[in-house]
């Protein structure tokens, strides 16, 4: 077991024919993960990577019963592509595409709060199931099978925590990016809720950032609702407010959403907080 | 993006909301030539892309031309927490009788717009937030049904706005929703919304903040940024794809990923030290940007030592090493540098920046040696 | 028992001040339903027929704990009206009002659904429990109580009915106009499955009309869910094809939607069908 | 209401769907003018609001000006199924490689937009619909989100729309859908949209329908009613606040209520008769309306006799009584007319009606009564 994703799942890729969708298409099916096909509006018909290529994802769908897609369309096209894979009754969406307005976002969740799908993302790493399958940019050798599921928003902050963890001899179930955008599909709560459902995660490590108030949300969950072990980190101590640092969810709106906060949260809920990721490793042991 | 008040207020008046008929100067005798138009005691106002400036004496009555040219000298060139002011809003003073708060901005944790208002506007909107909650009225928007003349009423009279002046304000505050959804903002307000002596609503301040992630379909707003009010290495950060944030610190950061370069900060706060600046150079790491990168970071005097922290993920550390190593044969670096790569690769990277065999730099294997090492030769410096 | 409303659901009239609002709010209390305040904005804090008006349905709901309203606004400011009612937590909302854009009511459908409010109507004459209560506009002397359920698409047609019932000694437990539009809130089969529920129901009457398909699947549904006995009657069946007869929904289209087609779904359900409205009566002893 | 063809093909061309560089004329000399400023073989069609214009000889292709002329002398005011033609549209001939059909409308049953596309277009698309479903491909629309271009493509994929013409078929489509939500149609079918010799799409013929109940918010659309395409009953009718479609019977029905005039109509049938209108007075039954609508009914010469059906809910039956024998001071009806009021004051009604002694009226109490007096009246008149 794990979440999200593992060998069985069959994964189309939206965009396949394009720079990133190919290179990173390559790496996924590299890596083991059962990529199906892709869609590229024009090119239905002909094959990218020894995949066939359609021109709707409904077409797509019907014709390998694909059960989750990874879009790596440029981000003026990308809330397109979500919709059109929530249609073709697609259970599980990863975008990566960064970009995607704030505005588009919110009616993007507001379908899928009537949709059977699930989004992981946009502007995410995807996720990880050491082993078995890889949807996103995630890079597949710093993972290791085991019992430690992560969930993050960051992105190369996730790589480094991930490497950490598997040269400390500490493998994951499952690595999940939710993205760094103000508004995503999933959220630490979802993730955290699959990890305490999932017998094979035992331990559960959370890597947030400034902005928002989600980490102050999942800490509340994790008091409430989670028997497993959490550690988390969280990425902005020294980050001077308003600014925005990269990430647009990384921006401390008025007083709230600021690391100290996060972290008193979490702290209150019983969850062990490092002081820098390398740390993570050593509250794990 | 930050709009000046004066593009915020003229973009609002194309929503039908009422403005004061001014005019954006940027010396002082234009001033004194619309004061004089104006016939009527005007209010100079710095545009300045920063909070505090009334504080900071950059607004200021003026009851004769005259004065009012005295005021823009004084103005004009003023530096109000590091931004220069280069330009004024001259708009003829109103007569202030009651002073309303109307924002419209993203709420993150409902996913949806949310329209608040206020009947203790004229001050900051957050203060009133902290102190009296009640004071502040709320409107979550459903996205695709937009505001609705009900919730507007809802706040009108949550805000017991004399009935007779609800007519107008219902037309503001549609007015203002369109404008923050048409121009993909993340934040329109007006602060404040005055009922004038005449007994008529008045939007004399206002802000807008517009989603940097939605300029691509708004040419005509993203024509409206004003590097000349922001530093310029942020204007080059941009324009070379990097995102960057100056930092009053001394320790340089050079980071691929946001929240990596969040956490590299964290750690030479963490070591005693603290960050000059956040800088993501994003995926892989070209010499071309790694080169633009320590210009910029190199450009800010405060700086002591520079710290390279690069995870190589789908690129390789041998890579990025090669990178660094091009990249300092386009911009001599004098100061200490801390290079640390990690992930794919690490042996071969880490082993290419040795034999490089730059004296003033020196590698580090974890995150924590590498801002301890970074942090002392800062303070060696 | 009854359905949808009884002596002790507790109405706003939105629209209050009007004239026909004023008129029937009038008639409604009359009958003895429980108006409990209106809502006329710009007049917050005045009275009406002894009752409290307000500004916007939120205060008049935090006000009087109110469950239900009834709209008698003009079809310009109805769907506002019906978004402030379910935005107002309104259980039941009665639209009377005639008029309202097709575009219009698919989007207060997608609302409605998302929501916990049901919608009855609009372009509906109401519904009345007899000797309880009176949403909208039947005439409140023609019922009786009863044990005969009504639901109906019609107005006058409805009343003829139920007045023929009283007349021969048969009564109510509810009579409901879903309203003759395209696109309603409240479906034949919404109100069949209430009918099939109410302990006091043991007939029903359905008085269908030319136009869409709700008569068919209404028959479907009998067929598979309903114990109680139906009687039909289709209106239109000399109605030529295309032409609009009044009600928006009374336009056969492309060959569905016949009365003979209704008809025929009907008895191949068990549904008798009635050739003149007065046999109803008869069918129904 | 319907919009004529050369209406929604204009209307559809401000939406970017490329339409024939056509022209309406009333006479056949501003037929002979167009057809040789176009220089082209053209077409001559019909602008009628009815189907069936082709079988009818409405649509004639000429090759020079000349037979333009004879062929627009041809069907300038034929009759088609009782539509007098008064104008036709002049449209170059299209070279057709290929018919599709685009349509957009409301589908009842899922209460949203639904588009659809098919390969087989030039035909009646409900036959297709009848005959081979399976050519139909369609799309249901979001009402919140709008026609996505996804969807679009998926009509293409299915209706195998060669590649290199999808471009054009998105903004048509596009166009298409927004201008079916911006002018609240009801239909909106472009109907055949051809393949040309060019290569080309074009929208050949075009059909729109709007909403009655939007019209209120597209003045612009509503004066595009054309009343001199419509008999002068409906007209008259509509001004007046009454509900009318005239039928092919002899008896004149007059009713209170949509859904009770139509009842009241099959029940004409079912003793036999035939109705000769339907006809919905609305609320009440004031004397001016009632007068109105006699006047409407008698100048139908099938009409043999008048059946007034009305239902006393709020108003009362005496009131309504009271009305139809003030509507009869004004109108002098020779014909048999029978009365069924119902409802409150029933009696009080019926006496009023009888105590009249109009020799040529009679009162039912029943529905079965009055339509059986009715047919039987209208047989012996």
């Amino acid at each position: 077991m794990a979440i999200l994703a593992d060998k069985n799942t069959q994964v189309l890729v939206q965009g396949i024919t394009g720079r990133e969708g190919l290179f990173h298409t390559e790496q996924m099916i590299e890596y083991g993960t059962c990529v199906v096909g892709g869609v590229t509006p024009g090119k239905g018909g002909e094959w990218a990577l020894g995949k066939p290529v359609f021109d709707t994802m409904k077409a797509a769908r019907e014709s390998t019963g694909a059960n989750a897609s990874v879009i790596y369309v440029p981000a003026a096209y990308a809330t397109d592509a979500i919709y059109e894979a929530i249609d073709a009754g697609i259970e599980l969406i990863v975008c990566i595409t960064e970009g995607i307005p704030v505005l588009d976002m919110m009616k993007v969740r507001a379908r899928l709060d009537q949709s059977g799908s699930r989004l992981v993302g946009p502007n995410c790493p995807g996720l990880l199931t050491p082993g078995q399958a890889k949807l996103g940019i995630m890079p597949g050798h710093i993972a290791a099978p085991g019992s430690t599921g992560v969930v993050s928003r960051s992105g190369t902050l996730t790589y480094e925590v991930v490497y950490a963890l598997t040269q400390h001899g500490i493998g994951q179930s499952t690595c999940v990016g939710i993205g760094g955008d103000p508004i995503n599909g999933t959220s630490f709560i979802d993730v955290l809720q699959m990890f305490e459902d999932d017998p094979q995660t035992e331990k559960v490590v959370l890597i947030g950032e400034i902005g928002g108030t989600d980490e102050e949300q999942a800490a509340s969950f994790i008091a409430n609702h989670m028997t497993k072990p959490v550690v988390a980190f969280i990425a902005g101590q020294t980050a001077p407010p308003g600014k925005r640092m990269g990430h647009a969810g990384a921006i401390v709106e008025g007083g709230s959403g600021t690391a100290a906060d996060k972290i008193a949260a979490l702290n209150a809920a019983g969850v062990t907080v490092a002081e820098h990721p390398e740390q993570i490793t050593e509250l794990l042991a | 993006m930050d709009l000046h008040e004066y593009q915020s207020k003229y973009r609002f008046a194309e929503y039908g909301i009422p403005i004061p008929e001014g005019t954006v100067a940027h010396d002082s005798q234009a001033v004194y030539d619309i004061a004089k138009k104006l016939c009527h005691p005007v209010v100079i106002k710095a545009q300045v892309l920063t909070g505090g400036r009334g504080k900071a004496g950059g607004v200021r009555l003026a009851h004769t031309p005259d004065e009012a040219r005295q005021h823009a000298d004084a103005i004009l060139g003023m530096d109000i927490k590091g931004h220069t002011v280069q330009k004024v809003l001259v708009d003829p003073a109103s007569d202030i009788q009651a002073e309303i708060y109307l924002g419209v901005t993203n709420d993150r944790a409902t996913r949806m717009p949310l329209i608040m208002a206020s009947a203790a506007g004229g001050v900051d909107i957050e203060e009133v937030n902290r102190e009296s909650p009640e004071k502040i009225i709320r409107e979550h928007v459903n996205p695709f049904l937009g505001l609705r003349d009900y919730q507007i009423r809802h706040l009108a009279y949550g805000i017991e706005l004399p009935r007779d002046l609800w007519k107008q304000f219902m037309i503001i505050a549609r007015g203002l929703y369109r404008c923050y959804t048409e121009s993909d903002a993340t934040l329109a307000e007006i602060n404040p919304l005055i009922i004038d002596g005449g007994g008529n609503l008045l939007a004399v301040d206002g802000k807008m903040s517009i989603d940097d992630n939605a300029l691509f379909r708004h040419p005509d707003l993203a024509e409206l940024r004003d590097t000349s009010a922001e530093p310029a290495a942020e204007t080059q950060a941009r324009e070379a794809g990097l995102s960057y944030v100056k930092l009053d610190g001394e320790i340089g950061c050079m980071v691929n990923g946001a929240g990596l370069a969040m956490a590299t900060m964290d750690m030479t706060k963490l070591f005693g030290g603290s960050p000059a600046n956040f800088l993501d150079i994003g995926g892989g790491a070209q010499a071309d940007k790694v080169a633009t990168a320590l210009r910029i970071i190199l450009a800010d005097p405060n700086v002591k030592a520079v710290l390279f922290n690069i995870f190589g993920g789908i690129t390789r550390c041998d890579e990025v090493a090669k990178g660094i190593l091009a990249a300092l044969n386009d911009v001599s670096v004098s100061l200490p540098m801390v290079v640390r790569l990690v992930g794919t690769n690490e042996e071969a990277g880490r082993q290419l920046i040795e034999e490089a065999n730059i004296p003033n730099m020196i590698g580090a294997a974890t995150l924590a040696d590498a801002a301890r090492s970074a942090v002392t030769a800062a303070q060696g410096a």
